[in-house]
């Protein structure tokens, strides 16, 4: 119980870190945020076993967290470091871990879970009991590829499940604006598989769906829809105000934040005092307090890293000539003849 | 005489769509986020209170349906402009703007005047994604027209043209210039510009620069110093529109200058380059007094640490370098 | 009545028309029919009103007949004439006609229905009751065009009506392998429409679900989904010999046949006798007849045609040089001086 | 010495993918129709019953979803094989390969080592959406190979060196060389070509005519009838690997004659002949005694009719006339 609550204020530490540094100009590029949904995100990543693979979407950065990784590895990569798990070559959570079983989405949105479907097939290929987990935001599943990979995924009946982040807002529009869709948990109909859904701003409803889900996946019994109803609490990303938000619908979500309330309940039911939280969450201070001072020292990459590692084959990157700079080694002239310019002025 | 406004590249591009859409009762828009939140970059910002809901139409996050939509209001007579939030995503519609706009009036006789606008372009730290040059996935792509501006007179002029136009046009606008340049425009007069003319960005006999996007103003830069420190002067030829391209232009230059740089964003190989390389061995291959050359974008996807974007870039210095190499040749 | 069974045998007899055609060898590539769906088609068609607009899958003629189609272009069109809808340039029923409110399809699968929202939506920005219909194979429901096609239209409340055919097999493979869907009509959950089954081999029920789903269309109050359980009689197309179809479930679909049902129907309860639908028939053969004839005398189109209409404007079409013949003109001697071939030689 | 046995070129693909998933468990197939049915064009014939429906899968119509599972799997260390009932429908995946694919290992350090593989070209009647060339769709697209091989031998060693390659490979089979090819192919020896290596189809000393699939065969054809009627010695060269261009192999044999001639079945505007022409303007521009001439597909779709289609590929005499300009120059 402690470490979930310390996964979910380590969540929203980290991004109130990200913020603060964002603001000092740290940040290269956006910042995208997931608070008031880190329940969900926690209580799904909580749920997986070592050996199951999770495909992130950009509000899920607690699940990553659950998964094991490290915060520093977070701020690398919006600082765009070197270090970063990307070599600073591709920014949010874009970055894949296999020893963590992280598959970084890229930003056309549904196209991530197509891929995972593959890493699904990989494990039922070689018999492993693994499972991959995968979130989609209301937005995304109106793409063409969210379609296509629920329905490969269920026709395959592949070992996945899949969180529909039903937070009412896609970037600026709302939901209801965009999808007429009645009641989320019908999607799956779409697909002939079980849907659940739960309120995902309760990290115990969400770990106990996604368990059941998971082993329901984990048994050959195929993929399970989870819708988790909640709620974007801030704007699409660090640049967006939010200004088109009617005011009451923040603050009747404000009213169930799903880290007060986790911690009103571990009190409430003597799972915890208030002083042991205080404690997990001045330690978790403490580690991102260090681990921001650690990364904000390390500088970008070289430029040269540019050029590498678009092939497996280093010579094939090292091949294009001519691209930039002085020509090496230029031998365009022909032997025994002047150049062509030459050539002309005597000719004429 | 009018007077004129100070006019931001995104302004231009926001005005052209307000006149176009005021009158013109058959244009409408339809894009993601483009109406409550009055669009990513808040280019039609206001359109919603204006036009209504029927006008400015916010869709679900479905690039293959926003043109396949915009293909069927075209076929009915009425002229959609449909925005990708960023210019990457044109590639989940790729298929319908391919296989079903650019193929229309071919196969059927019913053409598609739809513009598909959005921003492109690097520079702007926004990674792999948010950054690329899209066009010579369609280069090779009959039916289509591709337009990108580089400044503000331009991509007024072209959008409302681009909006006239018959056949379908896909409009670039760089989101690096979007606030960054700023022109003088006229106000009353109507800023037109026709699709698939070139223009002269800057004087030169001494050799031709062709270049189009953000690319024309580090090129004019690249000119202005090789004339202060070298005294040779480079003509910049901004194309514009890229299909059809305006091999006439191009042509005359280089008949005049002898030697030929192409400059471009997007990657080297297999770049728009080479279709301007081909064009100009063929009608003026006996003109060259130098190799054609190439300063173009690494061949890489688009890197996010700044380090690495502005390796990936061409800048004003590879321009100057090969520009140098050239006129010395 | 007779109108419906006349559509319905002439759909059948100008497809077997065209199969002779074909093994005369005068269609070019491939022929594609609808042998046993036709009363799906001609149900559909037939409930549209003037000024609809209907977009058919290949397994549609039926459709377009009632519409108003002339079959003599049905012909050309499979024998790639010059008088051809397309002038030769497309196929199968890849046309698009305005007058008959026909919009053609191509062949990656799904795009049509996205392209027919934009139609819709014409309609309704300029106040017209107009609906738009269109159809979709249970194989082209797993497309992520198709999906995005539906979500649009249902958040945009359009006047549409989807008919999707679930006939069993999609080219070579059978639905139930690369589809997990139950139920077909819950495919309708994903997008919050209403959903309806009928049995598309009788021609009546058709009609009659067609006619409230356009009734509904045309009040304004959106898309409805029409699950049509119908069967694929013969192969994808005519190359396809079917081999992997077993017997029994051909024999099965065979005993309900939509044509022979709605004869039997017909002379059962009255409205028809056994003359006067043989009547029927040898009027329609006598069409065909004339219609192949005076096709079949009919020539492909002018090379030259191949050139044309890619554009709007005729210039841009001819603009392009050098790519074939001589080269027109070339000027490319540079004033006052030798080729440069000769160039090299008086200078080497 | 080994035996040869007759082979077409669809059958040297066919064995190809035979032996790779018999020697390789972690080879597998998955597309439209390829199990139950075996292929649109019988390629996987009895695969299904061979290997299973593990390792010969049936998907739904899903060209985005069939490149994304063979994407993750790859990541994982197998050797996903899609097919790509007609090349044509790459257009859906277009999104799925230039953004995932092709940018995954630059991005991640993980890369994608999966064969896209279909029929494309022309000539078979089969209009605007069964005939199609793409390999310019992908020209600029950094992080893909791609390989389009004009003969049985090739057909077979490209095949099995593409799927043992790390990164992402299209494979373009010409439909229309399918069955009308056979060659003698080695019983027992092991055929494999190194991806990236281009390959003499006919020597010459007097013009180089660089070209690739199906229009290998058209340009050794007009270059017998030229040898036999004018004299003059026509170098064909067969490119065989699109991506990464063996600039080499084109470069040497340009400087050897001095002309080029580009020939394939794409369209011209933005066609491969663009990249190839900028590259020897580069490397051999002294060399070149003539303009570079392209001969390709009009700038149209491809269409239906007969009359239509003969018109818009092109032809041995098209070839012949473009030479003899050339060799006269
Ligand atoms: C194919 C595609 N189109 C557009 C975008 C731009 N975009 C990024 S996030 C976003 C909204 C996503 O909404 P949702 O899926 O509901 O996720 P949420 O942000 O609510 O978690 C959009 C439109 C994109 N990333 N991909
Ligand atoms: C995007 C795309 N992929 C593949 C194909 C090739 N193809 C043509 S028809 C067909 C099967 C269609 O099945 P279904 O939609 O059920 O229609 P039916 O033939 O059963 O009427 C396939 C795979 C295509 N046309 N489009
Ligand atoms: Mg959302
Ligand atoms: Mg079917």
């Amino acid at each position: 119980m402690r470490t979930l609550y310390r996964l979910l204020w380590l969540t929203r530490a980290l991004e109130e870190r990200l913020e603060v540094v964002f603001k000092q100009g740290h940040v290269v590029g956006g910042l995208y945020r997931s608070l008031g949904q880190e329940a969900t995100a926690v209580g799904c990543g909580f749920a997986l076993a070592d050996g199951d693979w999770i495909a992130p979407s950009i509000r899920d950065l607690g699940a990553l967290l659950a998964r094991g990784l490290d915060p520093r590895d977070v701020i690398r990569q919006y600082t765009a470091r070197g270090t970063s798990l990307c070599s600073g070559k591709d920014n949010t959570n874009h970055f894949t871990v296999p020893e963590l079983g992280i598959l970084g989405p890229i930003s056309p949105l549904g196209t991530q879970l197509c891929v995972l479907n593959g890493v699904a097939l990989s494990f039922r290929m070689r018999d492993q009991a693994q499972v991959c987990f995968t979130f989609q935001g209301d937005g995304a599943s109106r793409t063409g590829t969210s379609h296509e990979g629920l329905a490969l995924a269920a026709a395959l009946n592949l070992p996945i499940v899949v969180v529909l982040e039903h937070n009412r807002w896609a970037f600026g529009t709302p939901s209801t604006h965009v999808a007429a869709v009645e009641k989320w948990e019908d999607v799956a109909g779409a697909y002939g598989v079980p849907a659940v859904t739960v309120d995902g701003n309760d990290v115990l409803q969400v770990y106990d769906a996604a368990a059941e889900a998971i082993a329901r996946a984990r048994a050959g019994d195929g993929m399970t829809i989870l819708v988790a109803e909640t709620y974007r609490m801030l704007g699409h990303a660090q640049h967006d105000a939010q200004k088109y938000v009617p005011e009451e619908e923040l603050q009747a979500w404000r009213d169930h934040d799903p880290i007060r309330d986790f911690a009103d309940y571990l009190v409430e039911f003597g799972f915890e005092s208030d002083s042991s939280l205080e404690q997990v969450r001045s330690e978790v201070g403490a580690e991102l307090d260090a681990a921001v001072d650690d990364v904000l020292a390390e500088g970008y990459p070289p430029a040269q890293e540019a050029r590498t590692r678009v092939y497996d084959d280093p010579a094939l990157d090292a091949a294009v000539p001519w691209t930039r700079g002085p020509v090496p080694g230029y031998e365009g002239l022909r032997p025994g003849i002047t150049r062509r310019a030459n050539a002309y002025r005597e000719g004429a | 005489m009018a007077g004129t406004v100070e006019t931001t590249y995104l302004g231009a591009i926001r005005e052209a769509l307000l006149e176009e859409m005021r009158t013109d009762e058959s244009v409408f828009l339809l894009g993601e986020d483009i109406g409550v939140y009055g669009g990513a970059f808040k280019v039609t910002d206001g359109f919603l209170e204006e036009f209504g809901p029927e006008r400015v139409i916010d869709t679900p996050i479905s690039e293959a349906a926003i043109v396949g939509a915009a293909i069927g209001a075209a076929h009915m007579g009425l002229k959609p402009v449909a925005e990708m939030q960023f210019i990457d995503f044109i590639a989940p519609a790729f298929d319908m703007i391919v296989n079903f706009a650019a193929k229309s009036r071919y196969r059927t006789g019913i053409g598609a005047g739809l513009v598909i606008r959005g921003p492109c372009g690097a520079g702007a730290r926004s990674g792999p994604f948010h950054s690329q040059s899209v066009e010579s996935y369609f280069a090779n792509v009959a039916g289509l027209k591709m337009v990108i501006p580089a400044r503000a007179y331009d991509a007024k002029g072209l959008l409302r043209a681009a909006i006239r136009d018959p056949d379908p046009v896909l409009f670039f606008e760089h989101k690096f210039l979007y606030r960054r340049i700023k022109e003088e425009l006229p106000v009353d007069e109507e800023v037109i510009v026709p699709l698939g003319q070139a223009r002269t960005h800057r004087e030169g006999s001494d050799l031709t620069l062709v270049t189009y996007g953000a690319m024309v103003h580090k090129s004019a830069d690249a000119a202005d110093r090789i004339a202060e420190e070298d005294g040779s002067e480079v003509e910049v030829i901004d194309l514009r529109t890229l299909r059809p391209l305006d091999t006439a232009a191009i042509v005359e230059s280089v008949q005049r200058t002898g030697r030929l740089l192409v400059v471009h964003e997007a990657p080297r190989f297999g770049g728009f380059a080479g279709e301007i390389t081909a064009q100009v061995c063929e009608e003026a291959f006996e003109w060259l007094d130098a190799p054609i050359r190439r300063v173009t974008a690494i061949d890489t996807p688009v890197p996010y640490a700044p380090t690495l974007e502005d390796y990936y870039l061409p800048g004003e210095d590879d321009i100057i370098e090969a520009a140098r190499w050239l006129l010395a040749y």
